[in-house]
């Protein structure tokens, strides 16, 4: 019962330092003459407060799922892959490309082709880095922070050129944006929001790499390469083979999140220059929210969900209290701090419980014995 | 048109400009080295950048002082390091996503105050050029090498003394040993944490003067996101460095260099797409990893924090 | 209390009488730790009481062997009274002063010194840095390593420790690596010491090497306390003899009124026998065969060079040799672990010359690798996980690509029933157990399996007497079973109490390959030194 | 900027907001006009943003202050995904007019604004409507102040090169420097023009070693787009170059050699489309900025001596693209 209450507690703990940062974030909006409580509530009702908040919140999560899935598996090989953002942008062209130019097929079959190659594509955006560290020796957060900004040229160009929007191509300003897709050819809506059936995809699949992880031979080889590579080397895995495959995985589950931001949100790629104007940072975002969720890929669901839900929420808020948006960035940081600050606290109690448990079952004093053979 | 790069002006204007693009990264990029050679990865670089970037612009455009804009810098990167080494010290936060935060807070927090308390984008007078006698006449060495600002003398200075201090002084030996075998340290009395404590503030504090180099001696401006990714890269030079202050310095001139080469290419009109000649750096700084045979390993408890008997 | 039957000031000599001891500071200048007392020390872990109400006590002048099999609570103790845990009860008291010792710091400060069972040595770093590490330097700021270096050397030749203040940890063998964690200790003029299992990785000579320098240390005012799992070695040096068992105290005395027998009594609590010979078995064809074998060091040392060697099925060859002579080298060539520069190795009739080692799983050859930490199992692995890493991937395991955890589960349960692994459950991570439970693991992985050959190497360095006694009979099993096995050991006595042929490497070549009735203890001695008798002879 | 009420934090279903929207422009003028705008960047970037927001401004100002015309922004949107949330967002609170101010987000009001056919959508810079009957267009023709600017330099150039920085190769930048390349050109058909693309809109350490290397190949003017600029015009002070800016005016980052700015006046367009949207046309028309219309000005720097010469030209230049007997022909789209 009171051990009961104890995990409690610990699932709140996210909960509770997520209002600590509030705490604080409430003195920066008081210097800023705006009324917390009128900020907070915005924040709330943006992120939670209707099913249309709710619903943007879940649309903002499906990335970081997406790519917080692909970091459970390739973090968990030890293998940082910091390159979701151009495995997304890769992930995300792979997929236009087969929407756009692939005709004459049933909506169903076109869209699971393109996100398939979303895959495709986020994969190899992985796969080079995972080649490079296993055959190379190139660090792989060294290549993916490259490959973010070669994916970011790569698509600027293409959207530039190769693949513009033929009515752009004609105009004078030339938007540098894909044709947009065919409603036939965009992921269903599941209730009359932007949520889409990527939501839905993202969700199984976190039950799929929690099985992948814990029940099968390509989980257990991958989590023993992360753990111990010798002892991996030693039980027979190839262990470089499998640095491959998990940071191939971790891109194709970004390149997949890449397809269905544009399938499902955007209905085609569009550049600002930056990765983040298409990704909204969801490569890195995603693997916030797999840390939050301790690399677990049924964790990371509500991790995303309370990540995506923040981000919305402040967006809102900004717009309700129209306080600078840089207060917004600043207010994440400190949520992202402090919730990573608290989980000292759930190591703490959760092996303060186990000691308590060895104490109560502990066995009378058996001093006596030691008496026997003493002097 | 391609001969064109091989003309003295343009050589000259590549390695001069490649070495001021150097100058933040390296900053960053061994402040960053001195704290993961001790065990702590800080990828709140960039935010911290921002922040030095702000606290330098902001003294030197109110009080006119360029030396106490690096002061502030120096303040503001210090304080920016002793809440990134609280937390990964004492409170053990994941570094990989502590840092982010970081990041995400220094980012907005520079903007904020920005436009709270200077509001609209401005320009400082930055710290001048010297020229050092003599030797800025050299033709073509000169202008290289000897016509700089004094934080890019002092940026490259910092790359022997990073060396030595890493590798001939006892507190060298105490950061190499604590990023590699904190156990050990512990048990000969060194302390892990205080170690740890010294290297994550004077990471922030090279990083904030990595922003003020920009801010008050390269660009003389301040604008939000300024540093637009330059902090993440200069993490990837330490890898690329191998965690070795030469290296570093070797990273991030190759760097720097290939992207004023790629500026040239497009100021000289050679007929590729911009696009490319600006993937350039980036490919190359791979490729040069692809093909040195170098094959080093970064320091064994990078990024583990340290609980005595754990 | 068995100490006040120990007067003060007093130390054993070598005559086994007590002696007074002159000065009250020890050679060092340190002060002298007359009384060390530890009084009701409990501390718990997450699933295991491993220091329960214990009482503990050392004098200067005196070695006080501290006894218990794997996960008794020795290492535990050891390391509250270095500050590394923090005890959840009980005081420590120095000089009859009560102290609290939260930190290494504080050990050293009160003078302790300790020699760790798992060695704290920066492997990146050379000797000398290791040795400077946290010492104020004679230049301030700076390093001043030319200075340690000489000290280290003028040490060295106190106590006869031969080292290389330039050389890189990685680059020495273990039995190097624990002269460093002594001189280390020395250094800093500890005048308590407290040796975790110092002979777990030392030859015969090193150990006498070793016991040498204690001796002197003794003398000179020293409290030491001595770690071990070999009884013969605690009888040789220690004054007074503690045993632990599961957290408790179970006895002290003095090691003059003690047998071995009583000892292993106390720690195991009942009798055990010890192998010390064993019956022919049947030998069959040649099952493991190497030809001329070759391959790199990785520590910029010799390598293995033209090794050429036969195992008959159903026979036990031993591999003799001083540690730090390719042996490591040689377990991990012939188990695919590392490249063959050179040479072809034969298992039966097929050549598995450069296979890998999930290839040679399949050819039912069986590695129990010297670091068991390192290669043989995965700390946060659970038991079970631990259990099927070598054929995780074959039925019943795993069929299709998914793990059956049934299949598995019933599989982990029935090994830990058979070789009687120590461990809360199956899903108890492995770096929760205790080195000799660890090592049952291995074992039991990679015994049940049937295998055709095994290579065996240090198959009971750290592991109590009932373990390894455990460990020896089941590679008596095996060889009866019909394996061809290699026992690689640096101890002496397990090789020639296990092998039916005794081999000796020395720099990384086979000197000679003796059959039993030729191998005499001198003989193998002066072939580990890398001298040929025969030829010596013949000059 | 104003605050909201709380209340009005309230986001109902999409649904029940269209009704409430419906609602909205019927009522009486007591009620303030209200807008609502979505910006790319800050709106003190010195460039894009800050130019509508100081049309904002000085609309409100015109109009009588927040009681007749209140609007709120949104700045620093560059996540297309987030612009459009917002964009739904205002759309639901029934603001009168909900300004997308960035070519990204046309996608995004393409879907929205069929949901909300009673709110005004605007969005620039671009001329298309997509025949949505609740959509206005609007975008600078950047390539006439570029022209002048094009002229003006090439004019003053006596080294005959001259530099641009740009962000990417793409909308107003793309019109500007194409503009600008044109009007240099057609001055002195000997000056060198060579464009640089630092691929980045905030990259302000890259725009400035852009502006060094400019220097360095021998220009002595220069000109960029976007807000990374700031740092190419430092770069063009401390070597004494010539400036020349766009969006917004630059003249006071570097008073010494800023010749003149291309300014963006949206004011008028801004106007326009409320009286539009009072009358009951909510969309459908586009609008373009020209130096015709006032919507664009070129602003001189007071204090850079400029020739009368040069001054007289670079007037017939922006009298000529007035009257039409200025075309400038942009090179074809590749
Ligand atoms: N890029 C370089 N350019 C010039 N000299 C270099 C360069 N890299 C290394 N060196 C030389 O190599 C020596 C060692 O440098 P460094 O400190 O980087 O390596 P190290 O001492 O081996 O590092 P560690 O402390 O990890 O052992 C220095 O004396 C330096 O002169
Ligand atoms: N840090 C720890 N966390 C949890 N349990 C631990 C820890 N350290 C030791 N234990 C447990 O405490 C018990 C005592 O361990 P200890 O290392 O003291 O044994 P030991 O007597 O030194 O054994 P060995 O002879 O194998 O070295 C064991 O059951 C061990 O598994
Ligand atoms: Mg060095
Ligand atoms: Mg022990």
């Amino acid at each position: 019962m009171k051990s009961r209450l104890s995990s409690l507690l610990d699932a709140f703990l996210p909960v509770l330092a997520t209002l600590a940062a509030l705490l604080v974030g409430a003195i920066m909006l008081l210097l800023l003459k705006a009324n917390p409580l009128v900020a907070y509530k915005a924040l709330w009702d943006g992120a939670f407060g209707s099913t249309n908040a709710v619903a943007e919140t879940l649309v903002k999560a499906t990335p970081f799922l997406l790519v917080g899935l692909g970091i459970c598996i390739s973090f968990r090989a030890n293998v940082m892959n910091v390159g979701g953002e151009g495995q997304m942008i890769i992930g995300a062209i792979f997929a236009t490309w087969v929407g756009l130019n692939v005709k004459g097929m049933p909506g169903w079959v076109l869209i699971t082709l393109a996100m398939l190659a979303g895959v495709l594509g986020g994969g190899i955006w992985g796969g080079i880095p995972g080649i490079l560290k296993a055959y190379f020796n190139v660090n792989e957060i060294l290549s993916t922070i490259m490959m973010n900004a070669i994916a970011v040229q790569l698509m600027n160009y293409l959207l530039r050129g190769p693949m513009i929007d033929p009515a752009q191509a004609k105009a004078a300003s030339q938007i540098p944006q894909t044709a947009r897709l065919e409603e036939i050819y965009r992921l269903p809506r599941l209730v009359p929001t932007r949520l889409h059936f990527g939501a839905l995809i993202a969700v199984i699949l976190a039950i799929l790499v929690y099985v992948l992880l814990w029940r099968t031979t390509l989980g257990f080889r991958i989590r023993a390469v992360g753990e111990n590579p010798d002892a991996a080397k030693y039980g027979g895995i190839k262990v470089q083979r499998y640095v491959v495959i998990a940071l191939l995985l971790g891109g194709a589950f970004a390149g997949l999140a890449g397809a269905t931001q544009v399938f499902g949100v955007n209905y085609r790629i569009i550049t600002d220059g930056s990765s983040t104007g298409f990704t909204g940072n969801a490569g890195f975002n995603g693997i916030v929210a797999a840390l939050f969720g301790q690399l677990h890929p049924l964790l990371t669901i509500p991790a995303s969900i309370f990540f995506g839900g923040l981000l919305v929420g402040a967006n809102t808020m900004q717009r309700m209290v129209q306080v600078p948006s840089a207060l917004i960035t600043a207010l994440n940081g400190l949520v992202v701090i402090f919730v990573v600050s608290s989980e000292i606290w759930r190591k703490k109690r959760q092996r303060r419980r186990e000691v308590v448990a060895l104490q109560i079952n502990e066995p009378p004093e058996t001093q006596a014995k030691s008496k026997e053979t003493g002097a | 048109m391609i001969s064109d790069l091989f003309s003295t002006t343009v050589i000259i204007g590549i390695i001069s400009s490649g070495i001021r693009l150097a100058t933040p990264y390296l900053y960053a990029s061994l402040g960053e080295t001195f704290s993961q050679r001790s065990g702590v990865l800080n990828l709140g670089v960039e935010g911290q950048m921002l922040m030095g970037a702000f606290a330098a612009f902001y003294v030197a455009l109110k009080f006119g002082s360029l030396w106490g804009g690096v002061l502030a810098a120096i303040l503001v990167g210090a304080v920016f390091g002793l809440a990134m080494a609280f937390v990964s010290n004492n409170l053990h936060a994941a570094q990989g996503i502590s840092g982010i935060g970081f990041y995400l807070f220094g980012l907005g927090m520079s903007n904020l105050l920005f436009q709270k308390m200077i509001g609209t984008v401005e320009t400082v007078q930055g710290f001048p050029k010297i020229y050092i006698p003599f030797l800025s006449d050299i033709p073509g060495i000169g202008e290289i090498f000897f016509s700089h600002n004094i934080l890019v003398y002092i940026a490259f200075f910092l790359v022997p003394v990073a060396w030595f201090v890493l590798n001939k002084t006892t507190l060298g030996l105490k950061i190499r040993a604590v990023g590699e075998n904190p156990d050990a340290a512990d048990s000969l009395g060194v302390s892990v944490i205080r170690v740890r404590y010294f290297t994550v503030i004077f990471g922030g504090v090279m990083s904030a003067l990595g922003g003020a180099s920009l801010s008050i001696a390269l660009l003389n401006v301040f604008q939000q996101n300024m540093t637009s990714g330059l902090g993440f890269i200069a993490v990837a030079l330490v890898y690329f460095g191998g965690w070795r202050p030469w290296g570093i310095l070797g990273g991030a001139l190759l760097f720097s260099m290939v992207n004023s080469l790629q500026l040239w290419i497009q100021v000289l009109g050679i007929p590729i797409p911009s696009e490319i000649a600006l993937m350039m750096p980036y490919i190359l700084t791979i490729l040069v990893l692809v093909v040195s045979t170098s094959k080093v390993r970064g320091p064994s408890a990078l990024s583990k924090p340290f609980e005595r008997g754990d | 209390m068995i100490s006040e039957v120990l007067p003060d000031f007093r130390y054993l000599d070598s005559n086994k009488e007590y002696v007074m001891v002159k000065s009250n500071t020890l050679p060092s200048g340190q002060t002298r730790i007359d009384n060390m007392e530890i009084c009701g020390i409990t501390k718990r872990f997450p699933g295991v009481l491993a220091n329960d109400h214990i009482d503990f006590d050392v004098k200067s002048g005196e070695v006080h062997a501290l006894l218990g099999e794997n996960g008794a609570g020795k290492s535990t103790l050891m390391k509250i009274l270095y500050g590394i845990y923090h005890p959840d009860e009980g005081e420590i008291f120095i000089n009859q002063k009560p102290v609290t010792i939260n930190s290494p710091m504080d050990a050293i400060k009160s003078g302790i010194g300790m020699i760790h069972q798992h060695f704290m040595l920066v492997q990146t770093l050379t000797v000398a840095e290791n040795v400077a590490l946290g010492l104020l330097s004679s230049r301030g700021l700076l390093t001043d390593l030319d200075r340690v270096s000489k000290r280290i050397i003028e040490l060295a030749d106190i106590y006869n420790l031969k080292i290389d203040p330039d050389a890189y940890i990685w680059q020495l063998s273990v039995g190097q690596q624990q002269r460093v964690e002594i001189i280390k200790a020395l250094y800093r003029g500890a005048a308590l010491l407290i040796l975790d299992e110092p002979t777990a990785v030392l030859t015969p000579q090193e150990v006498e090497e070793l016991f040498a320098i204690m001796r002197q240390m003794v003398k000179d005012g020293y409290a030491l306390i001595f770690i071990s799992h070999k009884l013969h070695e605690v009888i040789e040096i220690s004054n007074r003899v503690t045993v632990l068992r599961n957290g408790k105290r179970i006895s002290t005395h003095l090691t003059s009124e003690t047998t071995k027998e009583d000892l292993a009594r106390w720690m195991v609590g009942h009798d055990i026998e010890f192998i010390t010979s064993h019956e022919k078995s049947n030998v069959g064809e040649v099952l493991l065969k190497l030809e001329n074998v070759s391959c790199n060091s990785d520590n910029g040392r010799h390598g293995l060079s033209d090794v050429s060697l036969e195992i008959h099925s159903g026979e036990i060859l031993g591999i003799a040799g001083v540690s730090g002579n390719c042996q490591l080298e040689l377990a991990e060539t012939i188990t695919g672990m590392r490249k063959t520069t050179g040479g072809h190795i034969y298992l039966g009739p097929d050549e598995i010359t450069g296979l890998a080692p999930g290839e040679l799983t399949e050819r039912m050859l069986s590695y129990i690798p010297e670091e068991r930490m390192r290669d043989g199992v995965i700390r946060n692995f659970s038991v079970a996980e631990n259990m099927i890493l070598r054929e995780h991937h074959k039925s019943p395991y795993s069929r299709s690509g998914f793990l059956r955890l049934k299949d598995i589960s019933a599989h982990t349960d029935e090994l830990i029933e058979q070789f009687q692994v120590k461990t809360p459950s199956q899903a108890t991570l492995a770096k929760n157990l205790s080195g000799g439970n660890i090592q049952k693991l291995v074992l039991a992985r990679e015994i049940s399996r049937n295998p055709r050959a095994i290579i065996a190497a240090q198959p009971t360095r750290g592991l109590d007497i009932g373990a390894s006694e455990y460990v020896r009979a089941q590679l008596l099993e095996q060889r009866k079973a019909g394996a061809a096995i290699m026992l690689i050991s640096e101890d002496l006595d397990e090789i020639f109490a296990l092998s039916d042929r005794i081999a000796v490497i020395y720099e990384g070549k086979i000197m000679d390959v003796l059959t039993c009735e030729e191998a005499t203890r001198e003989r193998v001695g002066l072939l580990m030194a890398g001298v040929h008798p025969k030829k010596k002879a013949s000059a | 900027a104003t605050e909201e009420p709380a209340a009005a934090a309230e986001a109902a279903q999409v649904e029940e907001a269209a009704e409430e929207a419906e609602v909205a422009p019927m009522e009486e003028a007591a009620e303030p006009f209200r807008v609502a705008v979505v910006m790319p960047s800050a709106i003190n970037d010195v460039a894009f943003s800050q130019s509508m927001y100081e049309a904002l401004l000085f609309v409100q100002e015109k109009m009588g202050g927040a009681d007749a015309f209140d609007f709120v922004y949104s700045e620093n949107m560059f996540v297309v995904d987030d612009a459009a949330a917002a964009i739904r967002d205002y759309a639901t609170q029934g603001y009168d007019l909900v300004i997308a101010h960035g070519s990204q987000y046309g996608s995004s009001l393409q879907e929205i604004a069929p949901d909300f056919p009673d709110t005004s959508f605007a969005w620039g810079t671009t001329v298309d409507t997509f025949g949505i009957p609740n959509i206005f267009a609007y975008e600078a023709a950047s390539q006439e102040g570029g022209y002048v600017n094009g002229v003006i330099a090439a004019s003053l150039s006596t080294s005959k090169k001259i530099g641009v920085i740009g962000p990417i190769e793409t909308g107003d930048a793309k019109l500007y420097v194409d503009g600008f390349k044109v009007g240099a050109e057609a001055t002195d058909p000997a000056i060198e023009v060579s464009v640089n693309w630092t691929g980045s809109f905030s990259d302000v350490a890259l725009a400035s070693e852009a502006a060094t290397t400019h220097i360095a190949n021998g220009a002595d003017v220069l000109t960029g787009s976007a807000q990374m600029v700031v740092g190419a015009i430092g770069k063009a002070q401390e070597s004494d170059v010539l400036w020349f800016g766009t969006q917004a005016n630059q003249t006071s980052l570097a008073p010494s050699i800023v010749v003149a700015s291309q300014v963006y006046h949206w004011e008028g367009v801004l106007q326009e489309m409320i009286g539009l949207i009072n009358a009951g046309t909510l969309g459908g028309q586009s609008f373009t900025l020209t130096l015709a219309n006032g919507g664009e000005v070129i602003e001189f720097n007071p204090d850079y001596a400029l020739p009368d010469d040069v001054k007289a030209l670079a007037d017939s230049t922006v009298q000529g693209i007035i009257d039409g007997t200025i075309t400038i022909t942009l090179p074809a789209a590749e």
